[in-house]
């Protein structure tokens, strides 16, 4: 019983879509604070989904009908998921089990598979581009996270978020030597990515495709849709404070700010890059410094 | 070689006039071109030959948004070539004023788009913010921000008076500190140069062939200006040069419209400073006798022609109209082939067509998997042209930042 | 259900279309998203897409050629939809009202449509942008 | 130095097109209108056009009485001339030679004057439709005289060939 009471208010739906929402709207706002205009009020985020939820939801005929509304809805389910098992252990409320690590990871991905379902189904051209760059962007950033992960793992001796938080507690935290830094660089890329901003938001590139993948999903679906990629945005940094902070509530907070801050500044520097660059970019230069971190933790540094 | 088409609809999610252009390409390359416009026909000539001679350059003034005073110019020239009278100096200079403001922010408003394509957002953000202070001063001067309703057939319909003579002089003088600024930073900037330097020529035959127009042809070594080949008495006292480069291809059509911009802020002040006191403002045609004028004059984009026939009523006859982008829209043929999809967003912006309506250029492929290329992915392709420069050069100039 | 709709007020996401303008009005509406006259702070952004939009930014009066392509995107568009006719083109096909061309301005066209659609009316020509927000802010109320 | 030239260049129109121009009239200082028979008309344009240095204005199509009238605005840059090539095209035989065939800067003005007026162009590369909707009525010239605004309205249009 108490698993159902954290999935749905504390670490769960309820908190995780708030402070999600939070964290959208400050982006917004720095971003527009970046360009001398003045960003929306604080409620912006759920304005918005409120207001998706208002609007009636239209099926494309060729979409397959059930399926289109309950892809997006899964993918939610899944994110709400993979946020209440960090959060849960973040705050040792109950001792993880083995591997969460990876389940939690893979959770994630739920949204993004859900999303490649959608624009498929949709049998909007433009949206089967967007699809097409989906999976590419994918591909890409799951390598050297993986390699992350597991060094991660490897290097705290056991695959469960307690297990890694315990040994930073000991030790230190992964952060504060080398081959935490070039994993920090690394992993902050690869969560740029998965959100989908701005310099590999080629699925769903606003004027380019008519925001492509997104291009048939309306009111409520669409509401389900940003709902997870907020509990995404504030779940992500979460998985991070963990793989690199480890201990502390307060450092955790503080921590989390930087990494929000970290995003925002790469959204807002430079423009948007071609996807054929974005894999060169991951596979390239990502997984390079990826093993290199791994082999300076097998060193001990 | 498979050829690729793709066709792109005429609504656009940013914005624009809607204008749809198919490209048929091999590969990265372009080979041919086609283009369907029509979206925008409103049938102005046929209207006109319902309106009195008064009414007219009301209706004239809203064919183009951004140039929306040559229009009426070259009527109202066209009319007096028709009567054969002669306009008092000062309502000549002040037509002279309203044009060059409005040369300026035109000029302006195409400065921040082409930044906007080849990712210096920054630069879009900086000229549009400078084109609110030309914005202000034509509110100030004539009473609206772009459709000024400042002229008739015979003259001016308001004069300026003191105070907004001053308020135009002292804002014109810190406009031109920005534009300074801002043409530096665009004309020796490495990457600009790279991108923009020999793409999308338009060799000079070529440009005669097509009578391409303004900036477009003037950037291929071609000096048609009418302010020069035609001076209106007006210009015959005030000191200006036409701006003309050799090669033709979309960074000298950039230089040649930087430079214009300050050619414009001198001929305002020369302007401004000597109008001669007093003196009417309008020479009142009272009634337009049978017979047939033309009329023409200088657009940010080129030559605006007009041609008038009365039969003696008080309504034209046959009112002919012809924007300049009438004109350069078909030079697309010879400057878009052999050149790669990223570069096709630029050209089409190098030649203004009327505030970008035409920037959406269609990619077709051949064997029907349609290939959707819309502006922005146009865009990104020259932004990651610019990126890859940018290695080359290992140098990322200040402008370059801010994705919008 | 009126948390909902509070919230609809309060998030707007608009959508631009085009048919036989001059582009004035297209660029007074771009002149919105600028630091100037920033809308961003009312909740309005411009969305990508029909499907994502609350309110449709007709501007210009309808010609033959544009009439179908207007109103498939209007049909495309989730309900409730607000639909705001820009300047006095789209108020009343403006200066071009008898011309044959011209299919009448953006209401009578959309009566064809769908007869009780919500119409923001916002005259001038071009419209101030304080006019603008002020026509967007009015047409919230009556949603 | 403007009146001197003037003449100049009316004098060379005159000795080297006297016989295809039926008159020559030069009202303004910087203006010149020629009518010229139909058959004789591309000849001279081309002339014009290449050999003599002008540039395309454009050209513009009148409903008169007995037929369309085309107007050809060329501009002589360096003398700053206009000259008007007029021909009167009969409503019998409504075709001329197309210029566009070989000079590209005429070939939308003849689209335009061709579904504006209905004057056929013979050997235009592409005669397609320019400006009206492909949904216009065929067979309608909305520039003609005796077309009024009110005759196209909505229900005319029938839009299935609007190609949505």
């Amino acid at each position: 019983m108490s698993w159902l009471i954290y999935y749905i208010i504390f670490p769960g739906f309820i908190f995780a879509s708030i402070a999600g929402l939070l964290t959208v709207w400050l982006d917004r706002k720095v971003s527009a604070r970046v360009q001398w205009r003045e960003g929306p009020p604080w409620y912006q985020g759920f304005a918005d989904i409120g207001k998706l939820l208002y609007k009636e939801v239209i099926v494309p005929e060729e979409a397959f009908g059930s399926g289109f509304i309950a892809a997006p809805l899964f993918g939610l389910a899944a994110v709400t998921l993979a946020v209440t098992i960090l959060c849960v252990s973040f705050f040792g409320m109950s001792e993880g089990f083995i591997g969460d690590i990876i389940v939690v990871w893979y959770l994630f991905a739920i949204p993004s598979i859900a999303l490649i379902y959608i624009g498929s189904t949709s049998g909007n051209p433009l949206s089967s581009v967007g699809v097409s760059r989906e999976i590419k962007l994918m591909l890409s950033y799951d390598l050297p996270m993986a390699i992350v992960i597991v060094m991660m793992a490897l290097k705290a001796g056991s695959f469960s978020i307690s297990g890694i938080m315990e040994w930073q507690r000991i030790n230190g935290s992964n952060i504060s030597n080398w081959y935490g830094i070039i994993a920090f660089v690394v992993a902050i890329f690869c969560i740029q990515a998965k959100l989908g901003r701005v310099p590999f938001d080629l699925p769903e590139a606003e004027t380019e495709l008519g925001s492509g993948i997104l291009l048939e999903l309306s009111g409520g679906v669409l509401a389900a849709y940003e709902l997870s990629k907020a509990i995404m945005l504030f779940g992500l940094p979460m998985f991070l404070i963990i793989l690199f902070w480890g201990k502390g509530i307060i450092g955790g907070v503080l921590m989390y700010l930087l990494i929000v801050v970290l995003l925002i500044l790469i959204k807002n520097t430079n423009p948007r890059v071609r996807i054929d660059h974005a894999m060169k970019y991951f596979w390239g230069w990502m997984s390079g410094a990826a093993v290199l971190a791994a082999i300076l933790a097998h060193l001990g540094a | 070689m498979k050829q690729t088409i793709i066709p792109l609809g005429p609504y656009h999610p940013l914005l624009e006039e809607p204008e749809h252009f198919k490209l048929y390409v091999e590969g990265e390359k372009v080979v041919d071109l086609d283009v369907e416009i029509g979206y925008n026909h409103r049938g102005i000539e046929k209207l006109s030959e319902s309106k009195t001679w008064d009414q007219v350059p009301y209706l004239v003034e809203r064919i183009c948004g951004i140039c929306s005073t040559s229009h009426p110019m070259a009527y109202c020239l066209a009319v007096e070539d028709l009567v054969g009278c002669e306009i008092p100096k000062r309502a000549q200079l002040i037509r002279v004023v309203v044009c060059e403001l409005e040369r300026i922010h035109s000029h302006l408003l195409w400065v921040g788009l082409a930044g906007h394509f080849i990712g210096y957002n920054t630069v879009w953000m900086w000229a549009w913010k400078y084109r609110e202070t030309i914005l202000e001063i034509c509110e100030k001067l004539t009473g609206n921000r772009n459709h000024y309703a400042m002229f008739k057939p015979g003259g001016v319909r308001r004069d300026f008076n003191k105070e907004q003579i001053e308020f135009a002089l002292e804002k014109i003088v810190d406009v031109e500190k920005p534009i300074r600024m801002l043409t530096d930073a665009i004309l020796d900037d490495p990457v600009i140069h790279k991108r923009l330097k020999g793409i999308g020529v338009l060799t000079k035959r070529e440009a005669v062939n097509y009578s391409a127009l303004g900036p477009t042809s003037r950037g291929s070594g071609v000096p048609w200006d009418v302010r020069y080949d035609e001076p209106l008495d007006g210009f015959k006292d005030l000191k200006w040069k036409v701006i003309v480069q050799k090669d033709g291809d979309v960074f000298s059509k950039g230089v040649v419209r930087l430079l214009e911009c300050f050619e414009s802020v001198s001929l305002i002040k020369q302007a401004l400073l000597n109008l001669p006191e007093g003196g009417a403002i309008d020479a009142d045609i009272k009634e337009v006798p049978q017979g047939e004028g033309c009329g023409r004059y200088e657009a940010p984009r080129g030559e605006v022609f007009h041609y008038v026939r009365s039969d003696g009523s008080n309504m034209p006859y046959r009112h002919k109209v012809r924007a300049p982008t009438f004109n350069n829209l078909p030079t697309f043929k010879a400057s878009c082939k052999g050149e790669t999809i990223a570069d096709v967003a630029l050209i089409t912006a190098s030649i203004d067509p009327c505030y970008c309506c035409t920037e959406r250029v269609a990619v077709v492929d051949k064997n029907n998997n349609e290939k959707i290329l819309r502006e922005k992915d146009l865009v990104k392709l020259s932004v990651g042209k610019t990126k890859n420069i940018m290695k080359k050069i290992g140098k990322t100039p200040a402008l370059y930042n801010l994705e919008i | 259900m009126d948390i909902l709709k509070k919230s609809f007020k309060k998030s707007i996401w608009v959508f631009h279309l085009s048919t036989a303008a001059c582009n004035n009005c297209d660029i007074e509406v771009l002149e919105l998203l600028t630091p100037k006259y920033d809308v961003e702070r009312f909740g309005i952004k411009l969305v990508g897409s029909p499907r994502h939009a609350d309110a449709l930014l007709v501007c210009g009066s309808v010609n033959a050629h544009a009439k179908p392509r207007f109103l498939e995107v209007y049909r495309q568009t989730p309900k409730p939809c607000l639909v705001v006719a820009f300047g006095s083109c789209g108020c009343s096909s403006g200066i071009f009202r008898d011309s044959y061309s011209i299919v009448g301005p953006v209401d009578k066209v959309l009566k064809e449509e769908d007869p009780d659609a919500k119409i923001v009316y916002i005259p001038g020509c071009p419209p101030k942008p304080e006019a603008m927000i002020e026509g967007i802010v009015k047409g919230l109320e009556a949603v | 130095m403007a009146k001197k030239n003037n003449q100049k260049v009316m004098k060379n129109l005159k000795k080297k097109l006297k016989k295809d121009i039926i008159d020559i009239v030069q009202p303004r200082e910087n203006r010149i209108y020629m009518r010229v028979k139909p058959e004789k008309a591309p000849g001279i344009v081309e002339y014009l056009f290449s050999k003599y240095k002008c540039k395309l204005c454009t050209a513009s199509g009148m409903d008169m009485r007995e037929g369309i009238e085309i107007i050809y605005h060329l501009a002589k840059e360096d003398e700053n001339m206009i000259i008007n090539v007029k021909t009167l095209i009969p409503y019998s035989k409504l075709e001329i030679e197309s210029i566009g065939k070989k000079i590209k800067a005429f070939r939308w003005i003849e689209r335009e004057i061709n579904e504006m007026l209905g004057v056929k162009f013979k050997g235009h590369p592409d005669m397609r439709r320019l400006l009206l909707a492909d949904s216009f009525p065929k067979g309608k010239y909305p520039l003609r005289k005796n077309f009024k605004n009110s005759d196209v309205t909505d229900e005319d249009y029938d839009y299935e060939r609007s190609g949505i």
